[in-house]
């Protein structure tokens, strides 16, 4: 047991030590949890080296964000909840401005600390859909929009190819999905819009041990006749998924993957026979967009990225680089409205209630077309805001729908009755005290 | 030199009887308790607190249990993590459904629950043995996994699967929830923990601790002394999975606060109990702090230790050689003593009493 | 299940009729019938394979013969579970040592013990009250049997170190701590020199006196059998050849041609 | 509610048999590879006593070798060549550094040293090719890809080449192997050592070499395996846990017996999707995770044995 002590001695020590403050005069520290290993890594790293490449630019190219240098620092969660927190842990002492947990679990975790610690929590598109609700979660955000938006715009893309909203009544839509809390996120979504517009909708759960073993799920697809399926996967799963469409004949085209659910390496695995297969998207592909040629010039050029230049501008790569701009954006949201340079958590939380990017700043980013104007208010944490479709033509993803509104009349209640039962019980879950800010 | 226990009669059999019969351990003891009940609370960072003991003592909870029917029965789990699950839902029922009783309880009662659903999967145990048996906890482990997400009335029919571990209070004091401090949470885990260590020591060392130990080194043999063997694997896996259930419920109510739940019981973090009983020491409750110890500091040093003493290493290297490490130190372990490190300190003791004259 | 009585010395302790035991289509035992009286020393010898230890092991309840009956302590049976059998007092030693080697020369003697205490486990969880009484009590009396046997120094040695000798010694301890009726040896003597023989001898003899313990005994050492014991039956292939006191068995021919191995 | 379970299940089975035989038929590849897996596990257990834990984690680590070697511009015929080489490696490293040193400590010790071994090549095999998962080089290796599709019992059944590919050279390397141990010196000697260590050791079998010798066989069959079921989703680590289910399997078939694993795998795969998609919806899908395991528990309880396996007469 001596040992054991000195280990932990050791451990104490330099838990101190890195404790210390590290933040330099006019810096903002961004630590990006981050997973390169483990099941998922298939995904991570690409979405890793996007988040990572665009920050590192505004360094290179800008000095950092209105003056002040970008700290960042990746820790590895392997997608793992345990390290996640860890991860949290070991950073939120040097001052974050914000985390990105980039898993559902890290996220669940992270919900009650971040507000107890006031930093806030960005978890752009995934973690708790109810979250959305800015006046229950004031310190967690989800834009451009949450999983319950993701599933009304499948169903809204539905209507859209079968000719209209009245057509869905009597038809077989299935949700294949991974058999965890981020997998069965739009169920309660699909059910509400199933009953409202009369469709059957099947549900195919995927354990997370089955995931490369899905034989009998797309079996039971092809039994019950199912006419369009939205696939919830993640990781290997969705590789899988759409080798077993293809195999199974089931029309591409009708198979719709979340935002998640559109790795490039996800539909190459599908070969020929993947062309045509669907994801939803908030942003665009492809290194056209002059955003993507700075990171080009400035990072990956010179040996800074982990990425390959051929990865640059892949769908979960520009997924990175979309984060980081929220991450970005909020902090210069937070320097205007405080009018300091080295802002912290709490500013940064104001700066992404009053978050408004518009066309033009889109374009001052060199970001046209790259992604859609969005907006987030003090009570809307997501914004619910516009996503497209985008198909793969064999060799990369196109857009293949216009800027479609979720069903925010069906979301958004749902959302508030949600984050009413998931905090309703607790005595100790904290009460909204943050001021909410005009917009900067 | 200073360890010798040279004129300490022991002159009853009581004494002779006691778990550390010698004095310099008592006082060891004493020294290690007071820097965890009061050192480490008091100059201890918060990641240290939260990231490193807190783990530390739930996974030393969780190897107990497992130890006591794996080291000490000697019919190997494969479900531990399971059965934490068990005790982890069970308690987030309690608390929801009955908020007035004191937290504590309810973590406690939390094991009976997992103890019984252990007892269940334990009855195939009579009549399959060894590698079979390993599997058929399997079983159990998977089974278990499913109904986690499964049913619904688990996690109280939240959307999402997902869990939250509402503030509960103790003599005034937050202990669970958000508002919890770290070392309020660890206080009373580090109370759980000694209480249950004391517990398991008391049980281990008398008849029922015996009746294991003689199954596990031959069940024929301990059989024909009279000791029923359906009745003793039973017991042993009852106590076992009470002991993972409460390791289960304090993990979820004094570490995480709730969250994705079941997947924090999966199969991956069953092996982890196992390599922690293997590396700390098979039928060993010192090897279960050893191993659980080992186990947490590794991957730790490697992430960030490294990194603040200047040798840089990708965070994913790190978690690849964190991977191989383990995988070595079970290997090395094995080689050098298969009883594990808890062996290697009883050995190193050893030497001690006779130091510097060994003859 | 009948009633178990107690029987006088001298009486019939154990009765086995017409004990067949088949293992698939390998017969081990044909149709032996022998006894056993309370207080005295009865020898199985036979070569190897004679199926001298399936009989103990019929006996204390380990293999269920296919047919015959067995009576101890007056009551019948063909099925006794080997729990049962060590409850009513049938206790025994094993051929090729079968300590629990994990744990200590008093680990091993106390759970001979573990028969004789019946507090509730709850008192366990303390350790404390009528659980550490009946602990005290039980190390009393084991230490007896530890003093008894001369193992003191090895007390609280694993037994898996111990050497051949000492580990058959510490297996007879664990059989006295249950006090039994009947003790089954088998082969207590086996690999031993002279001199743990001569000790392990006097042992059986005092345990005789002391404890009034009736003992069946398996040996190869035909001296040693010839001089402790008070009755030999002789089996060989799963047959009785031979029962009687060991003059009238030393004079039988059949004993004589299976011993020295004459052509059938 | 017994309608649904008893009779239910069985008239939809009537009603669609073409879903029914393309069912059977997905049982039936699967269970392949859970044999292909189950038969590293034999392989390594009758020789060596050994319950080889790592033989899921081999299988990744085979394919991924092949493929990080193809992916770093090795030639695919090379890349496989170079594979088995790693995996004679492997095999010999095994037997020095974690067989030897081991030997005749009890079972369950050399089981757990299994476990280090799962988590060492996990950490080589991420450490030199990354984690993140890997197409298998399907085409380089000239296997066929596409499906057939036949029209029958008034439905269509489809049959994947690959599929139809992996139970063709899955029979063949079983029948190869039954072969070499029947007629070759080494499988006698293999066959030997399988009975008693002790009389293999007395007759002069080098009991070390026999051991690299059978890691090196259940290597190889780690390599096909991984081909095929890297082949049929990906090369990634997660791809171990579905390997697990070769234990079921084994229980099946008993630990010591190769037809035992082919049958065991069989039953396991056919009854693991039947389950799934005739009794699943039933309770929510998912059970396909443990309904294996649930099989062979049921299983074992009325045969403690396995299905191959020799009686068990305990003796003391």
């Amino acid at each position: 047991m001596k040992r054991n002590l000195t280990l932990s001695a050791l451990l104490a020590a330099t838990a101190l030590t890195m404790a210390a403050p590290v933040q330099a005069q006019d810096s903002v520290y961004v630590p990006l949890l981050t997973y390169r290993t483990g099941p998922f890594s298939g995904s991570g790293v690409h979405i890793a080296n996007g988040m990572r490449d665009y920050l590192e630019m505004l360094n290179q190219r800008d000095g950092g964000i209105g003056g002040a240098k970008i700290v960042i620092e990746e820790c590895e969660t392997g997608y793992d909840t345990k390290k996640g927190v860890e991860c949290y842990e070991s950073t939120k002492a040097k001052k974050p401005v914000m985390y990105n947990p980039y898993s559902t679990g890290i996220t669940l975790q992270l919900i009650p600390k971040a507000a107890a610690d006031k930093v806030p929590v960005l978890s752009m598109a995934y973690g708790l859909s109810a979250a959305a609700d800015g006046t229950n979660f004031p310190w967690v955000f989800n834009p451009p929009a949450t999983y319950w938006d993701g599933a009304s715009v499948f169903i809204k893309h539905v209507a859209a190819k079968e000719g209209g909203l009245d057509k869905l009544k009597g038809k077989t839509i299935g949700l294949i999905h991974l058999d965890a809390p981020f997998g069965k996120e739009p169920i309660p979504v699909l059910e509400a819009l199933a009953k409202k517009y009369e469709f059957n909708l099947k549900l195919y759960p995927v354990p997370a041990a089955q995931m490369q073993n899905q034989g009998s799920v797309w079996l039971s697809i092809r039994r019950d006749k199912v006419d369009w399926i939205y696939n919830q996967g993640w990781g290997a799963m969705n590789p899988t998924a759409v080798k077993e469409a293809v195999k199974n004949g089931f029309p591409m085209e009708k198979l719709v993957g979340v935002w998640w659910a559109g790795g490039d390496d996800d539909a190459r695995a599908g070969e020929a026979g993947a062309k045509g297969y669907k994801t939803l998207n908030f942003h665009n592909t492809g290194a056209q967009f002059p955003v993507m040629q700075d990171i080009l010039k400035h990072v990956v050029d010179k040996g800074l990225s982990q990425a390959k230049k051929e990865q640059v501008g892949e769908n979960l790569y520009n997924r990175g680089v979309y984060n980081s701009m929220l991450i970005v954006e909020a902090v210069r949201n937070a320097q205007k409205l405080t009018g300091k340079k080295s802002v912290t958590g709490e500013d940064v939380r104001r700066g992404l209630e009053t978050l408004n990017i518009t066309e033009a700043r889109l374009k001052e980013m060199g970001m046209e077309g790259f992604a859609n104007p969005m907006k987030l208010s003090c009570t809307d944490h997501s914004g619910h805001n516009k996503v497209f479709v985008s198909q793969w033509d064999g060799s990369k993803y196109v857009k293949a729908s216009d800027w479609m509104d979720p069903i925010k009349d069906v979301v958004r209640p749902l959302i508030e009755e949600e984050a009413k039962t998931f905090v309703g019980k607790d005595p100790g879950w904290p009460k909204r005290t943050e001021a909410c800010d005009k917009a900067a | 030199m200073f360890y010798r226990e040279a004129g300490q009669f022991k002159k009853t059999y009581a004494a002779d009887m006691a778990v550390f019969p010698i004095l310099q351990d008592r006082i060891g003891l004493g020294i290690i308790l007071f820097i965890a009940a009061v050192v480490i609370p008091l100059t201890g960072s918060t990641f240290f607190i939260s990231s490193v003991m807190i783990p530390f003592l739930v996974f030393s909870l969780a190897a107990m249990g497992l130890n006591i029917v794996t080291g000490y029965t000697g019919l190997i789990s494969l479900g531990s993590a399971a059965f934490m699950g068990v005790g982890a839902f069970a308690c987030f029922k309690l608390t929801t459904s009955f908020p007035n009783v004191n937290i504590l309880v309810w973590i406690l009662a939390s094991g009976f629950f997992s103890a019984v659903i252990g007892a269940l999967f334990a009855i195939p145990s009579l009549r399959i043995k060894g590698f079979y048996l390993a599997v058929a906890t399997l079983a159990a482990q998977f089974f278990l996994e499913w109904c986690f997400v499964r049913i619904p009335w688990l996690y109280n029919y939240s959307a999402s699967g997902a869990i939250q571990v509402p503030q509960r209070t103790l003599f005034g004091h937050i202990i669970t929830g958000a508002n919890a401090t770290p070392t309020t949470r660890y206080l009373v885990l580090l109370a759980i923990v000694v209480f249950m260590t004391w517990i398991a020591s008391n049980i281990l060392h008398g008849r029922v601790g015996r009746t294991f130990m003689a199954v596990r080194d031959m069940d024929i043999a301990a059989e024909l002394m009279g000791i029923r063997l359906l009745p003793a694997k039973l017991t042993a896996f009852a106590l076992s999975s009470f002991y993972c259930g409460v390791a289960g419920a304090v993990m979820v109510t004094l570490w995480y606060t709730g969250g994705e739940a079941s997947d924090l019981f999966n199969i991956r973090q069953s092996f982890y109990i196992l390599f922690m009983v293997i590396i700390g020491g098979l039928g060993s409750l010192l090897g279960c702090f050893l191993g659980s110890a080992l186990l947490n500091i590794v991957p730790l040093v490697l992430k960030y230790g490294l990194p603040s003493i200047g040798i840089a290493i990708a965070s994913e290297t790190a978690e690849h050689i964190n991977h191989l490490l383990v995988g070595a130190l079970i290997i090395f372990i094995l080689i050098v003593e298969p009883h594990g490190m808890a062996r290697l300190w009883q050995i190193t003791k050893q030497k001690l009493r006779t130091w510097p004259f060994p003859y | 299940m009948k009633e178990f009585k107690t029987i006088a010395p001298g009486e019939e302790l154990l009765n086995v009729e017409n004990v067949t035991l088949r293992f698939g289509g390998v017969k081990a035992i044909t149709d032996v019938s022998f006894n056993i009286k309370k207080g005295e020393v009865r020898a199985i010898i036979g070569p190897n394979g004679a199926g001298k230890t399936s009989m103990l092991n019929v006996i204390n309840g380990f293999y269920h013969p296919q047919e015959g009956r067995i009576t101890y302590r007056g009551a019948t049976r063909s099925k006794m579970r080997p729990h049962v059998a060590a409850a009513q007092g049938i206790a025994r030693t094993f051929q090729n040592v079968a300590l629990f080697k994990g744990m200590t020369t008093l680990d091993n003697i106390m759970v001979g013990r573990t028969l004789k205490m019946q507090k509730p486990f709850f008192w366990h969880v303390f350790r404390h009250g009528p659980a550490m009484q009946e602990e005290i009590e039980h190390r009393k009396f084991v230490e007896e049997i530890i003093d008894f046997l001369e193992i003191e120094h090895i007390r609280k040695t694993p037994v898996g170190k111990l050497p051949y000798g000492l580990q058959k010694r510490v297996e007879l301890g664990r059989a006295l701590a249950m006090q039994p009726e009947l003790l089954l040896l088998d082969e207590p003597m086996a690999g031993m020199n002279l001199e743990e023989k001569e000790d392990m001898c006097r042992f059986i003899l005092d345990t005789k006196e002391q404890y009034g313990t009736t003992i069946a005994l398996i040996e190869h050492d035909i001296g040693v059998v010839m001089d402790l014991s008070d009755r030999v039956c002789v089996l060989e292939y799963g047959l009785k050849i031979a029962d009687g006191t060991p003059e009238e068995v030393k004079a039988n021919q059949k004993v004589i041609d299976a011993y020295l191995g004459v052509a059938h | 509610m017994l309608y649904n379970i008893l009779i239910d299940p069985f008239v939809q089975m009537g009603a669609s048999p073409d879903l029914f035989v393309q069912t059977l038929w997905e049982g039936l590849v699967s269970g392949v590879l859970y044999a292909l897996i189950a038969l590293g596990f034999v392989l390594i257990f009758k020789a060596s006593g050994v319950f080889n834990f790592a033989q899921g984690i081999m299988v990744v680590f085979a394919g991924l070798t092949l493929v990080g070697l193809h992916e770093k511009g090795v030639p695919a015929w090379i890349a496989v060549l170079l594979t088995l080489g790693v995996m004679y490696v492997l095999a010999i490293a095994v037997e020095r550094v974690v067989l030897r040193p081991l030997v005749n400590q009890p079972d369950i010790i050399l089981f757990m040293a299994t476990f280090g071994l799962t988590y060492v090549l996990i950490g080589i095999g991420e450490f030199i090719f990354g984690g993140e998962p890997k197409q298998m080089i399907t085409e380089q290796l000239f296997l066929p890809t596409g499906s057939i599709d036949v029209n029958m019992l008034g439905g269509r059944v489809t049959f994947q080449k690959l599929d139809i590919a992996a139970a063709v050279i899955a029979s063949a390397m079983i029948i190869g192997l039954s072969l070499f141990f029947q007629y070759t010196r080494i499988g006698r000697a293999l066959r030997a050592v399988a009975d008693s260590h002790k009389a293999a050791l007395s007759v002069g079998i080098s009991l070390n070499q026999i051991w690299a010798i059978v890691w090196f066989a259940a290597g190889i069959v780690a390599l096909i395996t991984g081909i095929m079921w890297g082949a049929r989703s990906e090369v990634s680590f997660g791809l171990d846990i579905i390997a697990l289910k070769a234990l079921p399997v084994l229980i099946l078939g008993g630990f010591t017996s190769v037809p035992g694993a082919i049958i065991g795998g069989l039953i396991i795969g056919v009854g693991e999707k039947m389950a799934e998609f005739y009794w699943g919806p039933l309770v929510g899908g998912g059970i396909e995770n443990w309904i294996a395991y649930v099989i062979a528990l049921g299983f074992l309880m009325y045969r403690p044995q396995g299905l191959f396996g020799d009686k068990i007469i305990e003796r003391i």
